[in-house]
C-alpha cells in the first residue's frame, strides 16, 4: 500500500541546516529511501508528532507496563496521547539493552543489532544511554519480544529499568588509558553479573546504579551519579621519570611548571628544584591526578593499586543533589576474594537499604535521613576518618559511649599493625 | 496464547575484551603516557611499544541503521573493524599505526561527521530523550544540543579553551542529565493546574503526596471526586508530582522556562568535585533553535576562554576571580534567586571579609 | 568582732602552686591582710564555697532580679545555695560596666576604681568579661547601688545584662596597629551610645552585640560572636614598599618568601619577579591580611578605606554556632553622615528583630529561620553577591519573578555607573 | 522607703582618647609597621617617627584590689601610668622609647607576673566564670585557666609555635568562651535529673519546652505535679533546659565530662574564619588540676609544634595534613562520635577520592 502523505516539518526542518549531524535528516532518510514501509511509516508518524510537540511546546507520550518473557523490566513503553493523529508511531516503546563495560563493538557486531533492529523496530538506536544502554528507540510491544530473542541468542540482555539495580557504566580505562588503577572489565561485570536477577526483576525501593571510573578523573561521573562509585587509586608513590620531567621543564619552562602544576596541587605538596626535578610528598599527595594530566609522560600512579568506594550518589529528587560519601578508602582488587570481599559488600548495602529504604528513597536519600553512622552500623562496616573532610562541629550529640568507642578504635589499630 | 515462550538467557552484561582492538587487548592496563597530536586525535602508547591512536568524531546520539551502518563502513574501511563510543556519544575509532589516520579522517569528514571534541574543546553536549521519546519532558534534547552544537562547531572542531568543557541538558527538573561545566535545564515556574477529573482515576494519592519535596500536596474532594490539592505558596513548581500522576500538568509551552547552571566538575582534578551553580534563569523555551539559551552560553564560554588560566576548568576559573566577578563579566544579572535557600544553604552564605574590590 | 574561722581549702591551695598569677593567693590576700572585716569575711565564705564546688564538683550559685535604680539591667545576681555555710558571700552580685573601646585606662582612673569598689564590694574586680564589660564580682543588692552612684558620677555606666544591646568590643587597632583601616573608637561609641536605652532597660528578644575589629585580622572574634561585626577593610590597592620588599627578601631568602607568602596567598594573587619585587594583583586580592601580616613592613592597607559588616554571628544555643553574614561589602565612614548611615542601619536591624525575632532568638537565628533574601527584604537592603560564596546549588526554588529582579539589578548597575 | 534615689547618667561607652598613651593618642591611626624584638615585647613605629613600646603580661583575669594596685604601681613607676588590657585579660604597659623597656620587664617579673604572649606563643587562655559565680557551671573556669598554664608556661613566655595559639575554656555547653585554635569545653553525657516537686513553683514550662534544640521535652503531670519530661531517646544532654529551669539537673559530679576541640581561626587570614571540630571527649572533670585535659592538650601542641610549617595556625596545619592524619599524629583515636550529624553535617562528609595514603 501506498504511504501516507508525509506530515509538514517547517520547525524540525530548521534542524538540517547547520554543519552538526542531524537526527532529523536521519529520521527522513528511513521516511523516504527505506524499503520496509513499516518503518516508513513510523518514521513519517514519529516526525509529524516531533513537529506537533515543537509547535505546542509539549510531550505526548504516557508510560505503561510493558516487558519480556521471564523479566519485569528492562522496557520503557511508550503510548502516544496524539495516536490517532500520528497512528503508526502510536506504541513507541524503548529497549534498553546492556553493552559491555566501556562500550566496545566490532563493526560485525553493530551490523548484527542493526539487522535485527531492522527486522523488529524503528531502526532509531541511541548509543547511549545516559545510564549507558544501548536504547533501541521505537517498536511495538509485540516485537519488543521477538527483538529481544534475537539478539539474547547471540549474547545481548536487557539493561535495567525502575526500582532496580541499573546498568552499569565504566570509562574506556586499562583498554587505552595510562590513568587507570583498576581493571574497569572485570569490577564492572562481576558486580552487574552477580545482580542479573534485580537488574531484571525490579523489586527494590527504587533503583541503585553502579558506575566504574579507572582513575579520580572519573570520567563516568561516578560520584555525582552513582549509588555506588568504584574510583581506580594507589596507595604507594606515583612513579617519577625525572628525566622526563626536565624534559617538560625544558620545553614548558620553569615558570609554566610552577605556575600549571605545583601550585595548582591542592595539597601543596610539590617542589619543583632548581635542579628541574619535581621532589613530591606522597604522604600529603591526595590523588586528585592534576599533575599527572599535565605530565603524563612523566608522572604515573604507583603500582599498590586499588579502588576506593562511594556511596550514595544521585541526581535532585527528592532532597537535592547528592554525592557520593567514601565508604572505603582503599580496597585491594587483585585475587578473587578480593572481588567477592566487594560483592559481598554491594550485597550488604542493597540487602540493608531494600530492607530499610522507604518506597522511591535511594541509598543515599536514605543514609541522609538515617544517618552515616547508622547506616555504616547496619551494614557492619567500621568508621573511618576518610569517610569525613571535617570531624563534628556541633557539640550537640549524646557521648557517653566514648570510651567504648576509643577502645574499638585502638583494638583494630593493634591489629592493623600486628596484621 | 499457547505459544511456547522462549524464556531468557539471563547473560547480563557480556565480554568487552572480544570487542576490544587487538592493540587494546594486548596492551590492557599496560599504557605508558598519550599525546594529543591534534584536535580529534588522541595517541596512546604502551610499554611494549605499541601505539594507538583514537580520532573522535560527533554524532547524534540517535542514530538511524543507515548512519549506523554509516559508521560502521568507516572502521571497516579505514579502523580496522572497531568502533568505541564515548559517555558522551561519540565515536571513536582506534588504528595501530599513523598512517592509518588522515585517511580516516577524510573518510569520516567526507562522510559528514565531524572530527574533534578531545582535549580542551567544547565536548559534544550529553542530553537526554526530551519530546522525542519521554514522558514528562518540557522540552526537547537532541533538537537542544544540534541547535547549540552548530554554533558551537568551532568550539569543538578546535582545543582553544583553557580545559575541557563538559556541558549537558536536561528536559525536566528530575535531570537524567543537567550537570558539568555548563547545564542547560528545564525550570519550571508555575505550579501543576490539575485536571481533577482524572487524578482519582490515574494517580495513587498516597505515594504523589509523598513525592513532593516541600510537602505542598494535600489530598482533597473537589466535585466530589477524590483529588489531590497543591498549597501554591509552597510549591516550588519542581514537577515532581508530575511522573506519578500525569494529571497535574507541570509542562506549560510559556511557564516551562530554561535555566542555566555553570561550574559542576565531578573529577577530583585539583578540587574536589562541584556541582553546578545556578547563573541564569527564566529562558525561554524557544524551540526549534533556543537562540536566547544559546546566546547566553556563548556568553559564558567567550568569558572563559578570554579570562581562565591554563588548565583552569569552569569552576577553577570562577573559584580563583570570585562569582561577583563572573556576574560582572558576563553581564549577567545577579538576583535574590542566586541566593539558595534549600537545605544546608547556610554554607553557602559568605561568612567572612574575603571580598574582592 | 572577730573573724570567722578560716575554711579549709586544700583542693584550692594546689592552685597557689606553679608560676602562672594564682588567682586564689589573691582571695587569700583579701582574706587575711585586707582592713575591712566585710571584705576579709567574703574573701573566706567565698573560698569555702568554692573549694566546696571543688569536692563536690558542683556549682552553689542561682540568679534572681536585681538591678540600679532607673535600670533593668547591667547587674549579674547571684545568692548562694548554700548560703548557710557560707554566710557572708550569700549574696554576690556582679557589675557589669562599660570599658572604653579597646580598653585603656590610667592607673589613676585604675586606681579610683579599685577604691570604690572596695568601699562597696569584694575588692575582686575582673578586666574583663568575654563580653568586655569591667566586672565587679561580688557585692550584695543594697551596695550595688552605692557603688554605681560613685563610678557613674565620675563617668562610669553600666553595660548590659539580660535581653538586651550588650557591651561593645573593639580592638587596639588606629591606636596602636598598621593595620587598622578604620577609627574604632569612632564607630564604637557611635554605635553603642545611639543604643543605651537598649543596654539599660532589656526589652529585645535576646541578646545583641556588636564587636569592631580595625582589619580582617578580626583580634575581636566578631564575626564568630557578634550579631553585628564591623570590621576594617580597603578598596583600593595595597601599598608596596618595594624597597622594603627587596630588603625581607634579601634578609628571608627567596624560598623562604615563596614558601610563606605568595604561596599562602588564598586568591593566589602574588608573584614574586625574579627582581625581588612583588606583583600583587589587587583586584583578586580578597583582603585575608596574609601578606600584610607577614611583611607588614614592605605591604599596607590602600588609603581609600572602610568596613565590611556582617550580621548574625552567635555559638551554640539552639541551632549551632553560627558565623556572620556578609550584609555590607563595603561602608565608607568618613562623615558624619557615613556614621549616621551605620547607625540606622543597626536600628533598621533592631527594629526588624525586635518585631519578627521569637522569644530567645538571636538576629542569626532568625536569618537563618526565615532565610537571608527575606530579612534583606524586610531591612530594605539590595542583594549582593558578595553576601555569598556560592550561588544556589537547588533547583528547588519558584523563579517565575526573574524578570523583575533582573531588570532591578540592572536599573541598580545603571544608577551605579551614572553615579 | 522615702529615700530620694540618684537617677543614673547614661553615659554610656566613656571616651576613650582620655585614657590613651599621649603617644597613642598623637598617633592614633599613623602607624607604620611593628617588630617584635622578644617574646611579650612588640615595638610600634609611627609615620611621624615616634615609637610606642608595648610590654605584656599575663594576669589571673579576676584581680583583687592589691593585685590590681601592684600594676599600677608598676604603671606609675615604669610605663608612663598608662595600662592597656587585651581581649586575653593580659595586661599591656606602652613606653615611649626603648630604654624604659628592661626596666619595666624587670619590675613586672619582680612583682611575679608573667611577661609574654605575644606572637607565636601560646597565649593566655581566655576563660568564664565558672564555679566562681556561673549559675549553671559543669566546671570551674580560672582554675582550669591556671592549671593548664603552669603547665604551658614556657609556650607562653616563648614563641617557639609555627603561629599564634588561641585556647579558650568554657565551663557550660553554652560556650560564653571556649573557641579558638583548641577549646577544653564542658560536656555533660547524661540527660539532666528532673526534680518533679519543684518545676511546676520555679519554671515557666512553655518557654522551657521552646529552649530545648531537639524537642525531647514535654510538659507532664508527675505523682499529681504539673512538671516536664524529657525523652532520652531524643535527649543530646546539651543542658539548654538547666537554666530556665534549674530543676533539671544536667551538671553531674561524674557525668559531665570536658571535650577538646580544635582548628578554630575567626581571623580571616589565609582561609575564612573556621569553627573548631571536636577532637577528643569523655575527659573527666578533675579538679583541681584537670590532668587528663591537659596532658591531651599538651599532646595536640606538641604535634603542632613539630609538625607545621611557619605561619600555619593549628586549623592551616590540619588542612595541609588532612584530619586522618592529625588523629595518627596525636594517637587520639577516632570516633563514630566525629561524624557530625547536626543540620549541615552533610557538608562535612568526604564526597570525594581524596585521600591520603
Ligand atoms: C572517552 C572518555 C571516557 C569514556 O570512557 O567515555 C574520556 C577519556 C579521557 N579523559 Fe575524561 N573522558 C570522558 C569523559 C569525561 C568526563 C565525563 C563527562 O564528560 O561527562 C569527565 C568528568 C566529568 C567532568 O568533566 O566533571 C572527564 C574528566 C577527565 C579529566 C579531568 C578534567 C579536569 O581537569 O577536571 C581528565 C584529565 C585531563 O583532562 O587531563 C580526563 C582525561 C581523559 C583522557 C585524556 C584520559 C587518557 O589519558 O586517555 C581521555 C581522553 C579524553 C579526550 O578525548 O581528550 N577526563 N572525562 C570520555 C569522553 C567523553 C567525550 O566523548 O567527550
Ligand atoms: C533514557 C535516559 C535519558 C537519556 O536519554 O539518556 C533517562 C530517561 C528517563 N529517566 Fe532518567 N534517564 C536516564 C539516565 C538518568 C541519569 C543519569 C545516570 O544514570 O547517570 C539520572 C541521574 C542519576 C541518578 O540516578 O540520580 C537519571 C535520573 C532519573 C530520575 C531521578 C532519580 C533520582 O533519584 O533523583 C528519574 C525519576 C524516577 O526514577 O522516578 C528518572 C526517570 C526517567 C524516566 C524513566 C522518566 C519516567 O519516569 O518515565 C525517563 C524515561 C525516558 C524515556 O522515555 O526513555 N531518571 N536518569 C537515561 C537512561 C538511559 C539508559 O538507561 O542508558
Ligand atoms: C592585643 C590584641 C587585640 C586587643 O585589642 O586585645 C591583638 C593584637 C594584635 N594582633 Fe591579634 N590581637 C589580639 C587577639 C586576637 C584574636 C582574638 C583572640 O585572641 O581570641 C585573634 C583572632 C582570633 C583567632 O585567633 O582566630 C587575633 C588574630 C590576629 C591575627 C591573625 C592570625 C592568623 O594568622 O590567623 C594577626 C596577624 C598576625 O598574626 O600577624 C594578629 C596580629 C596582631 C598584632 C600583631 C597586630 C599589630 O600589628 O599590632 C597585635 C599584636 C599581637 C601580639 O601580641 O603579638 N592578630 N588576635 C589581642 C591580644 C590577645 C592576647 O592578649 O593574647
Ligand atoms: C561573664 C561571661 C563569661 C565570662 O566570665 O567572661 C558570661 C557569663 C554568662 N553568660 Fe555568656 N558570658 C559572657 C560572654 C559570652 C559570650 C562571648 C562574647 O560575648 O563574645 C558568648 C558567646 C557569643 C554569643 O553571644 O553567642 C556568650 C554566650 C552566652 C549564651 C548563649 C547565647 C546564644 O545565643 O548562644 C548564654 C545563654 C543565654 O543568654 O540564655 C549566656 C549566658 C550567660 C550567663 C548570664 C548565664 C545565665 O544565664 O545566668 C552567665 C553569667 C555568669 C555570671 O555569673 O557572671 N552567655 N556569653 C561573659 C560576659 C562578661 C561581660 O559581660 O563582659
Ligand atoms: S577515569 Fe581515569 S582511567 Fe578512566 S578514562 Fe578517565 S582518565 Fe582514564
Ligand atoms: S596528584 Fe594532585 S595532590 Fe597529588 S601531587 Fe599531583 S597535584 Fe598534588
Ligand atoms: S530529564 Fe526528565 S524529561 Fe528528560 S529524559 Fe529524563 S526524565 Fe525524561
Ligand atoms: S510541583 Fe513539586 S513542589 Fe509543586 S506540588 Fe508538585 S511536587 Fe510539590
Ligand atoms: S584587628 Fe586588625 S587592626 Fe585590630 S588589632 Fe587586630 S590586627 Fe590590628
Ligand atoms: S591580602 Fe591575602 S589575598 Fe590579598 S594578596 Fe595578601 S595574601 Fe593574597
Ligand atoms: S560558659 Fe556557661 S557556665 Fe560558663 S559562664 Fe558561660 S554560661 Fe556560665
Ligand atoms: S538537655 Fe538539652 S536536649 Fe536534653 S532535654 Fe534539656 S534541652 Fe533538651
Amino acid at each position: 500500500m501506498a504511504d501516507n502523505k508525509h506530515f509538514d516539518t517547517p520547525m524540525l526542518d530548521e534542524l538540517e541546516n547547520g554543519p552538526w549531524p542531524s537526527f532529523i535528516s536521519g529520521f527522513k532518510r528511513l521516511r523516504d529511501d527505506h524499503e520496509d514501509a513499516t518503518i516508513r511509516g513510523v518514521a513519517n508518524s514519529l516526525l509529524g508528532q516531533l513537529e506537533h510537540s515543537y509547535e505546542t511546546r509539549k510531550g505526548y507520550w504516557k508510560g505503561g507496563t510493558v516487558s519480556v518473557y521471564g523479566y519485569g523490566g528492562g522496557i520503557i513503553p511508550r503510548f502516544s496521547e496524539v495516536g490517532d493523529q500520528f497512528v503508526e508511531s502510536k506504541e513507541f516503546h524503548t529497549i534498553r539493552v546492556q553493552p559491555p563495560a566501556g562500550n566496545y563493538y566490532t563493526t560485525d557486531m553493530l551490523r548484527q543489532l542493526g539487522d535485527s533492529w531492522e527486522k523488529h523496530g524503528s531502526g532509531l538506536v541511541t548509543f547511549h544511554g545516559q545510564t549507558g544502554n544501548i536504547m533501541f528507540i521505537g517498536t511495538t510491544t509485540e516485537n519488543i519480544q521477538h527483538f529481544f530473542d534475537d539478539i539474547n541468542d547471540y549474547g545481548w540482555d536487557l539493561g535495567g529499568a525502575g526500582p532496580c539495580v541499573r546498568t552499569g557504566m565504566s570509562c574506556i580505562g586499562m583498554a587505552r588509558c595510562e590513568m587507570s588503577t583498576c581493571n574497569e572489565q572485570a569490577i564492572h561485570r562481576h558486580l552487574m553479573n552477580n545482580f542479573t536477577d534485580d537488574v531484571h526483576r525490579p523489586a527494590l525501593p527504587y533503583k541503585f546504579k553502579f558506575k566504574v571510573s579507572g582513575c579520580p578523573n572519573d570520567c563516568q561521573n561516578a560520584i555525582e551519579r552513582s549509588d555506588f562509585a568504584v574510583i581506580g587509586t594507589w596507595r604507594d608513590d606515583m612513579k617519577v621519570d625525572q628525566e622526563e620531567v626536565k624534559a617538560f621543564v625544558a620545553k614548558k619552562g620553569r615558570q609554566y611548571v610552577i605556575d600549571n602544576v605545583t601550585t595548582r596541587c591542592p595539597s601543596d605538596c610539590m617542589t619543583l628544584n632548581d635542579d628541574d626535578t619535581l621532589t613530591i610528598d606522597n604522604h600529603n599527595c591526595v590523588r586528585c591526578m592534576h599533575c599527572l594530566n599535565v605530565m603524563n609522560k612523566a608522572l604515573t600512579p604507583g603500582d599498590d593499586r586499588g579502588v576506593t568506594i562511594l556511596i550514595g550518589g544521585k541526581r535532585t529528587l527528592k532532597i537535592g543533589d547528592l554525592m557520593g560519601t567514601v565508604l572505603v578508602p582503599f580496597m585491594k582488587l587483585d585475587t578473587m576474594e578480593d572481588y567477592e570481599t566487594i560483592i559481598e559488600l554491594a550485597e550488604e548495602i542493597i540487602d540493608f537499604w531494600a530492607e530499610n529504604g522507604l518506597e522511591h528513597e535511594r541509598c543515599g536519600e536514605m543514609i541522609e535521613r538515617i544517618g552515616l553512622v547508622n547506616f555504616l552500623e547496619g551494614i557492619g562496616v567500621e568508621v573511618d576518618p576518610n569517610m569525613i573532610s571535617l570531624p563534628r562541629q556541633s557539640s550537640y550529640v549524646r557521648m557517653d559511649g566514648w570510651n567504648e568507642e576509643a577502645i574499638k578504635w585502638f583494638e583494630r589499630k593493634a591489629e592493623e599493625a600486628s596484621a | 496464547m499457547a505459544v511456547e515462550m522462549r524464556s531468557p538467557i539471563e547473560s547480563g552484561c557480556p565480554d568487552g575484551f572480544q570487542y576490544m582492538h587487538p592493540t587494546m587487548r594486548r596492551n590492557y592496563g599496560l599504557w605508558s603516557h598519550h599525546d594529543h597530536p591534534r584536535p580529534g586525535v588522541l595517541v596512546h602508547y604502551a610499554h611494549s611499544g605499541d601505539e594507538i591512536w583514537t580520532v573522535k568524531c560527533a554524532t547524534q546520539r540517535i542514530l538511524d541503521v543507515y548512519t549506523l551502518r554509516k559508521l560502521c563502513q568507516i572502521g571497516d574501511d579505514f579502523a580496522d573493524g572497531y568502533i568505541h563510543f564515548t559517555i558522551r556519544s561519540n565515536v571513536e575509532y582506534v588504528v595501530d599505526s599513523e598512517e592509518k589516520v588522515q585517511p580516516l579522517i577524510d573518510a569520516i569528514e567526507e562522510a559528514g561527521f565531524i572530527v574533534g571534541g578531545t582535549a580542551n574543546s567544547v565536548a559534544t553536549l550529553s542530553h537526554t530523550q526530551g519530546w522525542l521519546h519521554c514522558d514528562i519532558p518540557g522540552t526537547d534534547a537532541s533538537g537542544v544540543v544540534k541547535s547549540m552544537m552548530d554554533e558551537l562547531i568551532d568550539e569543538f572542531k578546535e582545543c582553544n579553551m583553557p580545559n575541557r568543557v563538559h556541558m549537558t541538558t536536561s528536559c525536566c527538573q528530575i535531570n537524567c542529565g543537567g550537570q558539568g561545566d555548563i547545564a542547560i535545564n528545564v525550570q519550571h515556574t508555575k505550579p501543576p493546574r490539575i485536571d481533577h477529573t482524572q487524578v482519582g482515576n490515574v494517580c495513587e494519592r498516597p505515594s504523589v503526596v509523598a513525592r513532593c519535596p516541600v510537602a505542598a500536596i494535600r489530598p482533597a474532594m473537589v466535585d466530589g471526586k477524590p483529588s489531590l490539592e497543591v498549597d501554591e505558596k509552597k510549591c516550588i513548581c519542581c514537577g515532581a508530582c508530575f511522573p506519578p500522576c500525569p494529571p497535574m500538568q507541570i509542562n506549560d509551552a510559556e511557564h516551562s522556562k530554561l535555566a542555566i547552571w555553570v561550574g559542576g566538575n565531578h573529577s577530583n582534578a585539583r578540587g574536589k568535585p562541584t556541582f553546578q551553580r545556578l547563573v541564569a534563569a527564566g529562558v525561554p523555551n524557544n524551540p526549534p533553535r533556543w537562540p536566547e539559551a544559546t546566546a547566553i552560553v556563548k556568553k559564558i564560554l567567550n568569558t572563559y576562554k578570554a579570562d581562565a588560566k591554563d588548565w583552569e576548568r569552569i569552576n577553577d576559573w570562577i573559584e580563583r576571580i570570585g562569582w561577583p566577578q563572573f556576574f560582572e563579566k558576563t553581564g549577567l544579572p545577579f538576583t535574590k534567586y542566586h541566593i539558595d535557600n534549600w537545605r544546608g544553604a547556610r554554607n553557602s552564605l559568605n561568612a567572612s571579609t574575603h571580598i574582592r574590590f
